[in-house]
């Protein structure tokens, strides 16, 4: 896949129709890949990577590359390819000036489970049939390729690309997917119990942004939580107020427009499940008012931007599930 | 040199507790470590450091410093310094006692940072050496030895007990603190655990991770190189490096109105954010470009031209597991180093 | 929020209310004398899609124990269509804060016209006991913002 | 910081009783900013104004809270009064301590306590208000009427009358609406051509009118005083300006077999037409779907009998576009479909019908000449029945919940002028209520029981069979007598409900005016606004409102002309100074805020940025139309950036509300 990846975009840029292509970088270990622009056959040759590794989402980038003089190609997994039609669809990118190439999806690897295992020291990691054999300083150590596995791509939504110019690899479906289930468990608890949950979650967060920084969907030219006039504005959560109210302002911000892509957990350095408040809200809109998959099209109208004379009242919080 | 059987642990922290608040570092519900206060029954991570580095104790993410209270046109103004109370961080890593270093050496220069030196001052760091360290790790890099830790105390473990060595007088107040629990003990084992664990620094893939090209000389060949641009293209402009980072130190003052009078704190801010270091006419560093460069050139340029030849970072590794993008001092160091 | 002399506990409720038949619906409980409580504050808003969720949590968050808001009857928006809105973004809302653990009985949204002084009143009077109820807003509450 | 007075009233004893005036104004007096702080007995006294403009004189205030009643009441009172002093209007703020203070607390303590709270509030609020300046915007002196029937030509002559020029968009080929189909009109009895055509030819001579026949309004873009509007004028394969209306092709086209929807499709007409003898305009139409010549190329027939050589098979739709000061809807009504009314055997058989094609019928120009017969076997009908409130007043989701309002009258018509006509024949009425409200309506309704003996029945038909005799089974209740009832009808007539037009819906959303959920046109107050709409500019005539009757009409028609006569008569309007607003630095050009605008007050420029990184860029930004924008302030929260605020309901403001609340 890797060399056939880098043998069309060579291709494309000695035939002009790009300038420039957004892919992911290898680093200095197995897995600290970086997404970056390569302008040249021979960066690409040396750097370019895509692996079990490669799961960032390089679709936000397109909002400041689109932009650039000369068109821009982008190797997009099928979920990053909702995040570029929701881009486009709030005119936050130029379409025109991208070529896509959707590539496979996941799953990926996520280190950090790798890690959890107590295995260190890790020098190099391979799939052999769906054991990943770690090379370490202590020593080869196994584990089973689905332990490691992302959890954004555990509870993938869809293998299928919903906007692309050319495929390498096939089309899929979009899946059925488990995606809602810890919401839904979250919902039977009781409201303390719930409180208590994310009041452990929530008191972790440092405040870095990460989750907003690296999420498709923020692309504020100035953000609520960085404007000293808007009245939120603050760097640091000096109350647990703070905490939750960063989180809810920024899943209020993103609902409806938020495609589920992950990005914000996979990036949370404290491990904060913050994909669930976003899905909170998809799943709320599905079952309120009708399924809807943010990105899945570039025309619809935002769940949050639309209403229908007979939608439910808030009252309807109240009235369901466990207190 | 004096030890204590690693199975006695609990009474060794059931001891310290009982004159002083103790933090150690273990494990949460999701698996990281993290340093919270001791009680009965918590045990010591078997990580190999805290998600986030000790620096909090001394500089916590928010301070409260002065209150301002409004009655109609009246203002009072109530200054919230205290006398810090005393309290042990145990387990401290090689590297983040070193970070403690750096930061004196920002605040406690002159003008001292009072609230700092309140806390350092009551502050009691007993740190521990690295048997295992990680693929991240590259303290070496910059002088430290993970297996002759800084701070006020040491700590070592060859398996079966805990030895313990006084750096300083109140490393040695510490230990006799706690020296009724103590025994002298035999360190062969030990000069053998330390000996392996230098085997394996040697082997760590960034072994040879070197700051030569590096230090306050060199700036103008740095700051201008075209390099910054690529390295940083990618950057999120989060603040995820800066906050699990020991050493960085930067902060922002800010008033808090509550509706009966004002709160001004101070609080953790990132050279990487966009409104870092904001004055009047707006900010000084525009582009991400900048902003990148500025973290990176603190570290490695301005923090040496200060502070004798002192680089800015520790090699714990923090950033390089944390980053979003997997961008980090390391790669910078070696995209810089090549001419 | 605060505790008057028999110890009961006195709930800050603010109420937002669309100017056009909210206020209007509120004004006309004052004319025909109907009492509610002290503890409901009202905010005049053009419609009730004015208020945005920040301005809840920032009540909740300056030391209110519950936030009610007011507009006119789906259909009947003096914008046409600005209280569709409301209803979907404080659905969500609320729903969210109910995930969060906070109790569902400090947020409410009431359709209230122009023409129903008494159904104003009635409601504030209900909400308001709700809240005392539930006692103070601990679970979002600023601390710094706590009188002392 | 501000330099602020505040002002309470007593209002008599009406604040000042429950309300401790005099703490109020000296709590509020130590608030920061307040300069002066006095109570008064009443402020919207003339020395109560006075009091107010002086002080802002004296003391050089930048804002000014007044604690009295409802700002409702007495908000405009001190705008003024601040103006007239000098101080811009919009830094008045009223804190409400009567209908929301004074008046529903009892105790005196706590009224106080929340009085000083709401003082606050405002005092909070005031210190945030910026001087807001009203704009105009120029009005274009020309209306457009939507829609060609009787409400439409009323409300184009009446302003076309007033000297503004007046174009009327009409979907058909001809004008005239569903009034040209009916025969006489209740309760006079006259005859509907001969009072309607009169008024369509005076429409199609005045020289301010201008008729946009077989035409749809395909785009409305801008705002009160300045909407730009597309039309589509259909191709209808003829020259306009060139057909003398002669009849001649309509005579020569060999295609006839063309169901007539003049006459409710009860008899035929030509591929080429005029619809009726006094159409306006008289031109005719090719309909393309039965055309030879333009289904397959084969025929001509028309082109070559064409004296004046009008016939252009090549015609192709054209879009006009035209710029109004003013839009007055008057899209009508229909029948409803009879489609789920199986009970009813019409579209079994033909000899039950709807009240419009009886109308057609028993019309002189109508299929049988005026003479009703069957049109099953084109015989005499001997015994009539007529079923009320078909599809209307029904709570199933079959038929619509309103009251059609036109039916009882025109079947009481129906039923007197058969009894007249021949009186060899029984008519039944089955009926729920008889509603005659209206100007000799019951007088009416009474002749036609009384004079001329129809059966008036209390009770609905349950069933209608066709049976093979030719007879018609009605069977129904006597709710009266309590007894059922089977009838041999010759015929069934069903007084069908009405509803709006279909393309009423798509231009409600064109226009940006809201509709109820039976897609009638919503008046911008049920009461005191009942011919605008809450949009601008936007004026409702006829049925497109609420089912009316022909006279309602018409005043309908003329009162939205009244109201477009006085917008059109401004050469500028006052716009609310109350408006969205836009930070282009922070805007993302997302368009959440366009798609939540009940008004499409905002669009998106493409504009030049000099950017925070010093790079200059092309950025896509919202920009609000302020004459358009009401503020409702929806927009303000679709925004995720908070680039979007509106003025005088700042985010600010309401926040320091909030917080002066909650300290």
């Amino acid at each position: 896949m890797q060399e056939a990846m880098i043998k069309r975009a060579k291709e494309l840029l000695a035939d002009g129709s790009v300038k420039r292509v957004i892919g992911w970088k290898r680093g200095e270990f197995a897995y600290d890949i970086t997404p970056a622009v390569f302008e040249s056959a021979e960066e690409l040759d040396k750097d370019f990577v895509f692996d079990d590794f490669t799961s960032a989402n390089v679709s936000k980038y397109l909002v400041k590359e689109s932009k650039k003089e000369g068109k821009v190609l982008v190797f997009l997994k099928p979920c990053d390819t909702y995040s570029l039609n929701q881009l486009t669809k709030e005119h936050r990118v130029d379409r025109d000036n991208i070529y896509v190439i959707g590539i496979p999806g996941g799953p990926k690897l996520d280190i950090e489970k790798i890690k959890a295992k107590g295995i260190t020291g890790i020098l190099s990691v391979k799939n052999d049939n769906y054991t990943l054999k770690i090379d370490t300083l202590y020593g080869e150590e196994t584990m089973p390729f689905s332990e490691a596995i992302l959890d954004k791509c555990a509870s993938c939504k869809s293998k299928k690309h919903v906007t692309y110019d050319e495929l390498i690899g096939e089309d899929g479906d979009v899946l059925d997917s488990d995606r809602f289930d810890m919401v839904e468990k979250l919902e039977n608890m009781t409201a303390q119990e719930r409180y208590d949950f994310w009041r452990e979650q929530l008191s972790k967060c440092i405040r870095c942004n990460a989750c907003r920084n690296v999420c498709p969907a923020c692309t504020c030219e100035k953000c609520v939580f960085d404007n000293p006039n808007s009245g939120v504005e603050n760097k640091a959560a000096s109350d647990s107020f703070e905490e939750n109210m960063f989180h809810i302002i920024r899943a209020f911000h993103v609902a409806g427009r938020c495609t589920d892509c992950g990005e914000c957990s996979r990036v949370c350095p404290q491990n904060i499940p913050l994909h669930l408040l976003n899905r909170k809200f998809i799943k709320d809109i599905n079952s309120l008012y009708g399924e809807y998959q943010a990105g899945a099209d570039t025309t619809s109208r935002a769940p949050l931007t639309d209403y229908t004379a007979d939608d439910c009242e808030a009252s309807i919080v109240h009235e369901r599930g466990a207190e | 040199m004096l030890k204590i059987s690693l199975s006695r642990l609990e009474e060794l922290f059931a001891a310290i507790a009982e004159k002083q608040t103790l933090y150690i570092p273990s494990d949460r519900a999701d698996g990281a470590a993290e340093f919270t206060k001791w009680e009965p029954g918590k045990a010591l991570t078997q990580k190999l450091n805290t998600l986030r580095s000790a620096k909090d104790f001394f500089f916590p993410q928010t301070e409260n410093i002065v209150d301002f209270k409004m009655e109609g046109k009246n203002i009072q103004v109530i200054d919230q310094r205290s006398e810090h109370e005393d309290f042990v961080i145990f387990g401290v890593r090689p590297c983040d006692a070193r970070s403690f270093t750096i930061l004196d050496k920002v605040f406690l220069s002159e003008p001292v940072d009072s609230f700092y030196k309140n806390r350092r001052d009551h502050g009691t760091v007993v740190t521990m050496a690295c048997s295992r360290p990680a693929e991240t790790c590259f303290c070496g890099t910059f002088g430290i030895d993970a297996t002759e830790p800084e701070g006020d105390a040491a700590c070592w473990s060859d398996g079966e007990d805990l030895f313990i060595k006084a750096n300083n007088d109140k490393g040695q107040a510490f230990i006799d603190s706690i020296s009724s629990l103590l025994e002298e003990g035999d360190t062969a084992k030990l000069d053998q655990v330390k000996a392996k664990t230098k085997e394996i620094l040697s082997r760590l893939p960034l072994a040879n991770l070197s700051t030569a090209a590096f230090g306050g000389d060199t700036l103008n060949e740095h700051f201008n190189s075209e390099k910054w641009a690529e390295l940083s293209e990618s950057c999120l402009g989060c603040g995820t490096c800066t906050f699990v980072c020991p050493t960085c130190q930067c902060y922002d003052i800010k008033d808090f109105n509550t509706g009966n009078g004002i709160k001004r704190f101070r609080c953790w801010d990132s050279c990487m954010y966009s409104d870092f270091t904001k004055m009047a006419h707006g900010n000084p560093r525009t582009s991400q470009l900048e902003r990148f460069r500025q973290r990176f050139m603190h570290k490695l340029v301005y923090f040496p031209a200060n502070n004798n030849g002192e680089f800015g970072c520790v090699g714990c590794g923090r950033c390089l597991s944390k980053c979003p993008i997997s961008m980090n001092i390391v790669k910078v160091m070696k995209a810089l180093e090549v001419k | 929020m605060q505790v008057n002399e028999n110890k009961e506990f006195q709930p800050l409720i603010v109420a937002f209310c669309c100017n056009w038949c909210s206020y209007a619906g509120a004004d006309l409980s004052g004319t025909n004398r109907l009492n509610y409580p002290t503890n409901v504050k009202i905010i005049r808003v053009p419609c009730s899609c004015r208020v945005n969720p920040m301005f809840i949590l920032r009540a909740f968050q300056r030391g209110a124990d519950g936030v009610i808001l007011c507009g006119c009857h789906p259909g009947d928006c003096h914008y046409t269509s600005g209280n569709y809105f409301t209803r979907r973004r404080m659905t969500l809302l609320f729903s969210m804060l109910d995930f969060l653990g906070i109790e569902r009985d400090r947020t409410r949204v009431e359709w209230v016209s122009a023409a129903e002084g008494a159904k104003f009143a009635a409601t504030m009077n209900e909400f308001t006991e709700a809240v005392r109820k539930l006692g103070p807003n601990r679970r979002l509450e600023d601390l710094r913002c706590r009188k002392q | 910081m501000q330099r602020i007075g505040v002002f309470v009233c007593h209002c008599g004893t009406n604040i000042a009783a429950t309300v401790d005036v005099k703490a109020v104004a000296e709590a509020l007096g130590h608030e920061p900013g307040v300069v002066i702080s006095q109570d008064y007995q009443y402020m919207c006294s003339e020395s109560g104004q006075n009091l107010v403009k002086d002080a802002i004189k004296e003391h050089d205030l930048g804002g000014v809270v007044i604690c009295s009643c409802s700002p409702r009441m007495h908000e405009n009172t001190f705008r003024k009064a601040a103006a007239s002093a000098g101080l811009n209007p919009y830094l008045v703020e009223i804190a409400n301590i009567r209908e929301q203070c004074s008046w529903i607390h009892k105790d005196i303590a706590t009224a106080t306590e929340k009085a000083i709270i709401l003082g606050k509030a405002a005092i909070a609020k005031v210190h945030l208000n910026t001087p807001l300046t009203s704009m105009e915007s120029p009005v274009v002196k020309r209306a457009l009427v939507i829609g060609g029937g009787i409400a439409g030509i009323q409300t184009a002559l009446d302003i076309a009358e007033a000297g503004f020029d007046v174009d009327i968009v009409e979907k058909q080929p001809t004008i005239g609406g569903k009034m040209a189909q009916i025969d006489k009109t209740f309760p006079t009895l006259d005859c509907a051509a001969c009072i309607l055509t009169p008024k369509m030819v005076e429409a199609s001579q005045n020289e301010h009118i201008t008729i946009h026949s077989f035409s749809e309004v395909e785009d409305v873009k801008g705002f009160v005083g300045n909407f730009t509007v597309k039309i589509r004028k259909k191709a209808r394969y003829v020259d306009e300006t060139k057909c003398t209306g002669c009849g001649l092709c309509t005579e020569k086209c060999p295609m006839k077999k063309v169901p007539n929807e003049f006459n409710m499709g009860l008899d035929n007409r030509s591929a080429v037409y005029i619809p009726f003898a006094q159409a306006v305009p008289k031109v005719a139409t090719i309909d393309p779907n039965y055309c030879m010549m333009l289904k397959n190329g084969k025929c001509g027939v028309c082109s070559k009998v064409c004296s004046v050589g009008a016939i252009d098979y090549k015609q192709q739709d054209r879009i006009i576009e035209e710029k109004y000061g003013a839009i007055v809807v008057a899209t009508g009504f229909n029948p409803i479909k009879l489609d789920k009314y199986d009970e009813f055997a019409y579209n079994q058989c033909p000899d039950v019908v709807t009240s419009l094609e009886l109308e057609r019928l028993m019309n002189a120009a109508g299929p049988n000449g005026g003479t009703l017969l069957r049109p099953s076997d084109k015989t005499h009908p001997h015994t009539i029945v007529f079923v009320q409130c078909v599809g209307s007043r029904c709570d199933d989701s079959k038929g619509k919940p309103y009251c059609s309002k036109i039916c009882c009258m025109y079947t009481a018509k129906h039923a007197m002028l058969i009894r007249e006509k021949y009186p060899d024949t029984e008519v039944y009425v089955f009926y729920i209520d008889v509603r005659t409200p209206g100007k000799n309506f019951d007088e009416f309704y009474r002749r036609a029981v009384e004079q001329y003996n129809v059966h008036y029945i209390k009770g609905m038909v349950g069933k209608v069979t066709p049976k093979s005799d030719g007879k018609i089974g009605v069977q129904a209740s006597d709710l009266l007598s309590n007894e059922q009832l089977h009838i041999d009808a010759d015929m069934v007539v069903l007084a069908v409900a009405i509803e709006p037009d279909k393309t009423a819906r798509p231009l409600a959303t064109m226009l940006t005016t809201q509709m109820d959920t039976n897609d009638f046109f919503t008046e911008a107050h049920p009461k005191l606004r009942p011919v605008e709409s809450a949009t601008a500019g936007i004026f409702l005539s006829g049925a497109c409102q609420g089912p009316k009757d022909i006279p309602e009409t018409v005043a309908q028609g003329s009162a939205a002309a009244a109201k477009a006569i006085g917008l059109l008569c401004k050469n500028s309007i006052t716009c609310n100074p109350c408006t969205a607003h836009s930070n282009e630095l922070m805007c993302n050009g997302c368009s959440s805020c366009e798609k939540v605008c009940p008004y499409g007050a905002i669009t998106y420029i493409d504009k030049e940025f000099r950017m925070p990184d010093r790079t200059t860029a092309i950025r896509r930004v919202a920009s609000v139309n302020p004459a358009v924008c009401q503020g409702c302030g929806a927009c303000t929260v679709a925004c995720p950036s908070g680039a979007m605020d509106l003025s005088g309901f700042s985010n600010s403001q309401i926040m320091a509300e909030v917080d002066a609340i909650c300290k």
